[in-house]
């Protein structure tokens, strides 16, 4: 029995309570699939309502990980759990080979976050095979470019669409959670085009607009008030690409109770949480248990939400579902914590 | 041309890509809070004129800001302008000066 | 448009056709709206080597009376009972229908059957206490278009024409359209799957043709069964084609294919009554767009003569197609019968422009 | 003989042209009005008591400037030094002129200039006390009136805080030229006058002589030619004021004078652009007074919308439509008008061209008989979105024993003013002729509505052989009856006149006496005619809301200083408008009247509705 943890996932959440862990005089070990740290975070250019850079929050999470030993490129392919101790096998992603290696711990966080949904999955929005569809990540790609937004003909859009819910709330793709962040992530995005091209017209095609969170409303507020970005009450049902690449979309405008037809020179999809791919079987390996929706359930959802419910293994972030960088910070720091007080609790049982 | 006893029909639905926009520009520049509505109807929820016709205000300017102007010409007119619709619209939109635009609108556009 | 999306999606929705001995259902209509259609599907198959089973004592499927609001489901699924055990006295166990309805109704009754094995049950019983008769369940149910897409290469192989204007080396340019019953209920029961169904494109692509993708290509043919057969809805089932035609009509198709009984109907005869109408021709020069089934293009592909195809029974004259590909016919024949009598000439259409 | 010069050509030309010009407007003015009018204003000016009060009006506005005293005696003073020194300079100077010199008839540039053709010396000891020297002393101290109240006008451009005045107007560029000639005026005179008398030695008064001998022997140079610079200047600049003046807001001078006459002859404002209007437009001083009323002004910060601008453009004949429709109709600016413009009614004017072409369509409304009752009650559309005050309503008629009728309970069709507010009578008289019907058929003989904006409109536009009460008014009377019998709740609290009962309706009293009973009526800052709007106005048609918001918090906080537990009011609007912004509690008279029923102490709407089904 030691005071080393293990966190599987180094995203915005993991990186997080890793650095709250060792500020506890902890040993912690982060392990991460991708090579690089930050997770989702690291592709986004500005974040909600406030427009802060991304790269700042990324910044300030990072800089409390100096102790902590990063694994990066690794999977895990096997936990087993002794008395109060874990060994953890990865796997080392690599063309040529794959190497293993082992790990052990005494306590588990898991902050597997989640995956953006497949937009292709929604067929008849074309991703994939439409030039001018495009999702919300790959317009944070493309604002972080700096390079400016334009068509795949390379004109500047004279009009673009935003679809809320691509992936969320619908039973067609068996999701019938809401995604939450994409609502405000819509209107961010909105106002950012607006900002950039003034005299471009931008739609955003909402079923509701769910403001959750503090200052949201007044940002959709703005949008309208001040940028003049037009929201549509109508989930997008189908569109097609017009001869010069342009897109036709059709929806209902159930404020009127008429469908619409209209075309834009760009169309974005916002796209929502999956469970993120990897998540299940490390649940398979531990006997964690998942909602029908796929994200893992916690031991009490409002009184234990970082207890798995297995002793010594802890949950964070947006494996849980989906949440905000803020929310995701916070629920990092409080999955720590305890974390940190089960550490010590069992240390000094077995003294 | 051939009575073949049924004809072609107007597509029911919006055509944003050809709507007619004059009417918006006009309204908009004489009333520009029309741009923060939600859509929540309560201010056709506590219209008069609703009670008794389906005169409806919400959607009277939202077929403007989508184009189709044309149905709000004989709705307009029932409009008593009491201000209730203003009194509880929870954005603020002047809905009675908006009604005024829009009858401006009706005026100088046809 | 990227191809590869749609590769990627056409992947996902596979489906299995059985090789050989199907037990093939008729469709109600099409013997009236194109009677080479059908003939033409088992000529081919014949010549292909494949054994293809037909019981006189078929009957409608019931499928147009179920979409008109006028036959229960029950009804329906009892009728269907009836044409499986047709089918399982004849010993096929692969279905296949000439209708995209009856594929439909097929489909949605195999699924509930599924479903719900009860009212299964209660179906054998009134097919017993009406007919005697008792069935087992089609193992592969296909469509004739999914059949003739199976066959696509050989078809191809075999042919003497392909999609090709001869005089300018360029592809023809067709439109598909697939009847909604296909894959719109049920999109993994069709090849491609409902948004962008493969089971024409991939004929089409094989024969040396180009598909064109336009916005209203999901768009209903116009039939929408009351929307054509009341009367006072039928302007709603010819706007419906005319907003596919103005839709399509900027990509310059020289070719409309079809895999349904209602769409070649309506999109053949409604581009006479829309320029009856208001004037407005969609092919080039004044002419229509011609439209066919796959079972006629699979036909001409194959060096099958145009007017036993049944071809002179089109509203829209096939000619210009007929020419672009290279492929011979005698103007003198086209309104002989088989005998060599005069079937009589349609009169000449105000504005649509005669070949 | 006839002294001249050739420099009094200017001023002979301007005074010509503005005796002519101003016979014009006259003649026009007066041939616009409408033959009932015009009889009016040829008995008017018949009738000795008429005259006498239009002389008097004239003496007390025009010259002593009564009105501006009262609100600002700087301002008073400043207005009346201009406007009584000048006058009695030209009366003064023509007795001189007349009597000292004998030339009874006389050029009218000669008492003007009288000081350059006469500047004998008088001899100290011996010739003071004489009448050439009493006048000389007399013009002198007129000058130097007229010169402090332009020093002050001077002081109020840059500094008009001083003046109590937050805002001074925005003057067109005639306006500017002709500020600049009048304010040259006077100082070309003291200079003239001065040198002519400084050269000559003699001529002058105590004022002139004095600092004409001052100049003399400081300034180098040909004292006879600077004089004479100095009288053409004089000259020059009193002809280009005449000349400026009837395309200048000086045109007013003249316009009040006939506009009292008027006034006193009974000629009364219109629906539509009159002679009237055009007159009152010409009579604006361009003051400001006005501006500072404005609570859009002074609370929001629009400052292109006030009276004055209006006026300006209704003199112009160009009114834009913004002008026109941004203001509440609050009625402040018109009772703060020194010379009694009614801009509501002008700017009502605008907004009836702009309305009345708009069609509407109220063929929809249909009705079934009311029923009958004594007295009939009118709670008004904003009181269903304030139910608390009709509940209270109906819970002290049925404490009275009232036989009544709730005439609007399911909802109402508008009394149409809101209509009128927006320039449309014409379709409003659709709807008023719908109530009518509908209160006729009760057989009430008595009216009472919850809602200042339909009491003013149904005093004003019904025509209704029946009284008409507010529910401040009526409750009073029931209590003076003795058919309600109240306790004082001894709550402090603060009463809002609503724009519409006080100014718009004259009610001032009667809600202060109810509240006198059953609460402790504290004061504020602006009371009855001078009391603000609550910014919610139907008159305000194209504000937004945060600039209404600003109307409103600073309404509240000037209501608010005595900090009263209860801001009561008697409108429902302005309770609604107010209950946004307050802390402290907002009610309507009726509901405090409700609770100071003994055994009815009920604060809350969920105990007055517990209450109703109990006893009903």
């Amino acid at each position: 029995m030691g005071n080393s943890v293990i966190i599987i996932g180094g995203g915005i959440s993991g990186m997080t309570a890793a650095g709250i862990l060792v500020q506890q005089g902890l040993d912690v070990t982060l392990l991460e699939k991708e090579n690089e740290t930050g997770g989702h975070l690291a592709r986004w250019d500005r974040l909600f309502p406030d427009r802060r850079k991304a790269s700042e929050v990324l910044d300030f999470v990072k800089a409390g990980l100096n102790q902590v030993k990063i694994v990066t490129g690794v999977t895990v392919t096997g936990i087993s759990k002794h008395d109060y101790d874990f060994t953890i096998t990865t796997r080392i992603q690599h063309p040529a080979s794959s190497i293993h290696s082992q790990f052990s711990a005494s306590a588990l966080l898991l902050a597997t976050g989640f995956d953006l949904f497949e937009a292709r999955k929604k067929e008849e929005y074309g991703y994939g095979i439409y030039n001018n569809v495009i999702t919300s990540a790959d317009l944070e790609d493309q604002f972080k470019s700096g390079k400016g937004i334009l068509t795949r003909e390379g004109k500047i859009p004279g009009r673009i669409g935003l679809v809320h819910c691509v992936g969320s709330r619908d039973e067609k793709v068996g999701n019938l959670y809401c995604s939450k962040v994409c609502c405000v992530t819509g209107v961010k995005q909105a106002i950012e085009l607006k900002e950039m091209y003034p005299a471009s017209e931008v739609f955003n095609f909402y079923m509701d607009l769910r403001m959750f969170d503090r200052h949201f409303e007044e940002l959709y507020y703005e949008a309208q008030q001040k940028w003049g970005v037009s929201f549509i009450r109508g989930r997008l049902s189908e569109c097609a690409e017009n001869p010069d690449g342009s897109i036709i979309l059709k929806t209902e405008d159930t404020l009127t109770g008429k469908p619409l037809k209209m075309t834009v020179d760009l169309l974005i999809l916002l796209t929502g949480f999956v469970p993120a791919i990897g998540t299940s079987a490390i649940c398979g390996m531990l006997g964690l248990k998942s909602g029908t929706d796929g994200f893992v359930n916690s031991a009490d959802s409002h009184t234990s939400n970082n207890s798995s419910g297995v002793p010594g293994v802890f949950l964070a972030g947006a494996l849980k579902g989906p949440i905000s960088i803020g929310e995701a910070i916070a629920d990092a720091r409080a999955a720590a914590v305890q974390l940190a007080g089960y550490i010590k609790s069992t240390t000094a049982y077995n003294d | 041309m051939i009575d073949f006893g049924y004809t072609l029909t107007k597509d029911r639905q919006f055509d944003y890509d050809h709507g007619d926009f004059r009417f918006l520009r006009l309204v908009r520049s004489i009333e520009p809070s029309l741009d923060v509505c939600i859509g929540c109807g309560s201010c056709t929820a506590t219209c008069s004129a609703s009670q008794f016709t389906n005169f409806n205000i919400r959607k009277l300017h939202t077929v403007i800001r989508r184009g189709d102007p044309e149905s709000i010409k004989a709705e307009l007119k029932k409009c008593m302008f009491c201000g209730k619709c203003q009194l509880v619209c929870p954005r603020g939109v002047n809905l009675r000066n908006l009604i005024l635009a829009m009858n401006r609108a009706i005026e100088q556009l046809g | 448009m990227k191809q590869e999306g749609k590769r990627l999606i056409w992947d996902e929705y596979q489906k299995e056709i059985a090789d050989d001995n199907y037990f093939y259902v008729r469709s109600c209509v099409r013997q009236n709206f194109f009677p080479g259609a059908e003939k033409t599907f088992l000529r081919y198959m014949k010549e292909m080597g494949r054994n293809v089973f037909e019981n006189p004592s078929h009957t409608t499927c019931s499928g147009i009376g179920y979409h008109s609001d006028i036959v229960p489901f029950e009804t329906a699924m009892t009728m269907v009972a009836r044409q499986f055990a047709l089918m399982t006295e004849a010993g096929y166990e692969n279905f296949v229908t000439s209708c995209i309805t009856s594929f439909g109704l097929y489909s949605e009754v195999l699924e509930t059957w599924l479903h719900f094995p009860e009212v299964e049950e209660k179906t054998r019983v009134h097919l017993r206490n009406a007919t005697g008769r008792e069935f087992v369940k089609p193992k592969n149910l296909a469509h004739a278009s999914d059949v003739t897409y199976k066959l696509r290469t050989e078809i191809s192989d075999a042919g003497k024409y392909r999609l090709i204007n001869q005089t300018t080396g360029a592809p023809i340019r067709v439109v598909e359209h697939i009847g909604c019953h296909y894959s719109r209920m049920f999109p993994s029961k069709g090849i491609g799957g409902a948004e962008y169904p493969y089971v024409l494109v991939g004929m089409i692509e094989e024969w040396g043709g180009e598909v064109i993708d336009y916005p209203e290509r999901r768009h209903c043919c116009g039939f929408g069964f009351r929307q054509y057969l009341v009367k006072a809805n039928r302007g709603y089932s010819v706007s419906a084609s005319k907003k596919k035609f103005d839709s399509m009509r900027p990509y310059k198709p020289e070719l409309i294919l079809t895999n349904c009984p209602g769409c070649p109907m309506f999109l053949d005869r409604w581009q006479y009554t829309i320029s009856e109408m208001d004037g407005t021709t969609y092919g080039e020069n004044g002419q229509g767009i011609p439209v066919m089934t796959y079972e006629e293009l699979a036909g001409l592909i194959l060096g099958y003569d145009p007017w036993d195809l049944g071809l002179q029974v089109h509203q829209v004259p096939v000619e210009s197609l007929l020419d672009k590909m290279g492929i011979p016919y005698d103007p003198e024949k086209k309104f002989l019968d088989k005998d060599g009598n005069f079937i009589g000439k349609p009169k000449s259409p105000s504005f649509l422009k005669f070949y | 003989m006839i002294k001249f010069n050739l420099f009094v050509l200017p001023f002979s030309l301007g005074l010509i042209y503005i005796v002519y010009s101003i016979i014009i407007h006259y003649y026009r003015w007066i041939k616009a009005l409408p033959a009932v009018d015009k009889v009016k204003l040829a008995t008017g000016i018949r009738t000795p008591s008429k005259v006498t009060a239009s002389l008097k009006e004239i003496f007390l506005e025009g010259l002593i400037h009564r009105k501006l005293w009262k609100r600002n005696p700087l301002l008073g003073y400043m207005h009346m030094s201009f406007a009584l020194g000048w006058f009695l300079l030209i009366v003064v100077g023509n007795l001189e002129s007349r009597i000292y010199h004998g030339a009874y008839i006389n050029a009218p540039y000669y008492p003007i200039f009288l000081k350059f053709f006469i500047h004998d010396r008088l001899v100290l000891f011996f010739e003071i006390f004489t009448v050439p020297a009493f006048f000389r002393f007399i013009m002198d101290f007129l000058l130097l009136f007229v010169l402090s109240g332009l020093t002050l006008a001077l002081i109020k451009r840059k500094q008009s805080k001083w003046f109590g005045m937050k805002q001074t107007t925005q003057h067109s560029l005639f306006d500017r030229v002709a500020l600049s000639c009048l304010w040259m005026i006077f100082p070309m005179r003291l200079l003239a006058e001065s040198y002519t008398a400084g050269y000559f030695g003699g001529g002058g008064g105590f004022l002139t002589q004095n600092l004409g001998n001052l100049l003399i022997a400081v300034t180098p140079g040909p004292a006879e030619i600077i004089a004479y610079f100095f009288w053409w200047s004089y000259s020059l600049v009193l002809g280009l004021f005449f000349i400026m003046m009837p395309y200048s807001r000086y045109m007013h001078i003249p316009s009040e004078l006939l506009l009292i006459v008027f006034r006193h002859c009974g000629i009364q404002s219109k629906k539509w652009g009159s002679s009237f209007s055009d007159l009152e437009a010409h009579s604006c001083s361009r003051c400001g007074v006005c501006i500072d009323a404005c609570q859009l002004d002074f609370a929001a910060g629009i400052r292109n919308i006030q009276a004055v601008y209006l006026i300006r453009g209704q003199r112009d004949q160009y009114i834009t439509e913004y002008i026109a429709m941004t203001c509440m109709i609050c009625g402040r600016c018109q009772e703060a008008c020194p010379v009694g413009i009614k801009a509501d009614s002008l700017r009502l004017i605008k907004r009836r061209e702009i309305g009345s072409g708009q069609v509407s369509d109220f063929s929809y409304i249909t009705s079934t008989h009311p029923g009958f009752a004594d007295v009939v009650y009118f709670a008004g559309c904003m009181s269903h979105l304030t139910p608390s005050i009709h509940i209270a309503m109906e819970g002290i008629f049925k404490k009275a024993g009232v036989n009544y009728l709730f005439m609007d309970q399911d909802g109402s069709i508008c009394c149409g003013r809101p209509l009128m507010l927006a320039g449309k009578d014409k379709q409003a008289n659709e709807l008023i002729e719908f109530n009518k019907t509908l209160i006729r058929q009760t057989r009430a003989k008595l009216l009472v509505t919850s809602c200042p904006i339909c009491y003013k409109v149904f005093r004003e536009e019904y025509n209704l052989p029946i009284r008409i009460q507010h529910h401040s008014q009526y409750l009073l009377e029931l209590v003076k009856e003795g058919k309600i019998a109240l306790q004082s709740q001894h709550r402090k609290v603060v009463y809002h006149d609503p724009c519409d009962l006080g100014r718009g309706g004259n009610v001032y009293e009667a809600p202060r006496e109810l509240l006198g009973k059953i609460s402790d009526l504290v004061a504020t800052e602006k009371n009855c005619a001078d009391a603000l709007c609550c910014g919610g106005s139907l008159g305000l048609m194209n504000t937004s809301i945060q600039k209404k918001d600003e109307v409103t918090r600073n309404a509240l906080q000037s209501l608010l200083k005595n900090e009263p537990d209860i801001l009561v009011t008697a409108c429902p609007l302005c309770k609604k408008t107010f209950s946004k912004h307050s802390q402290t509690e907002v009610r309507d008279i009726a509901e405090l009247v409700h609770d100071a029923i003994p055994g009815r102490n009920i604060l809350s709407t969920r105990a007055i509705l517990e209450t109703e089904t109990v006893t009903s």
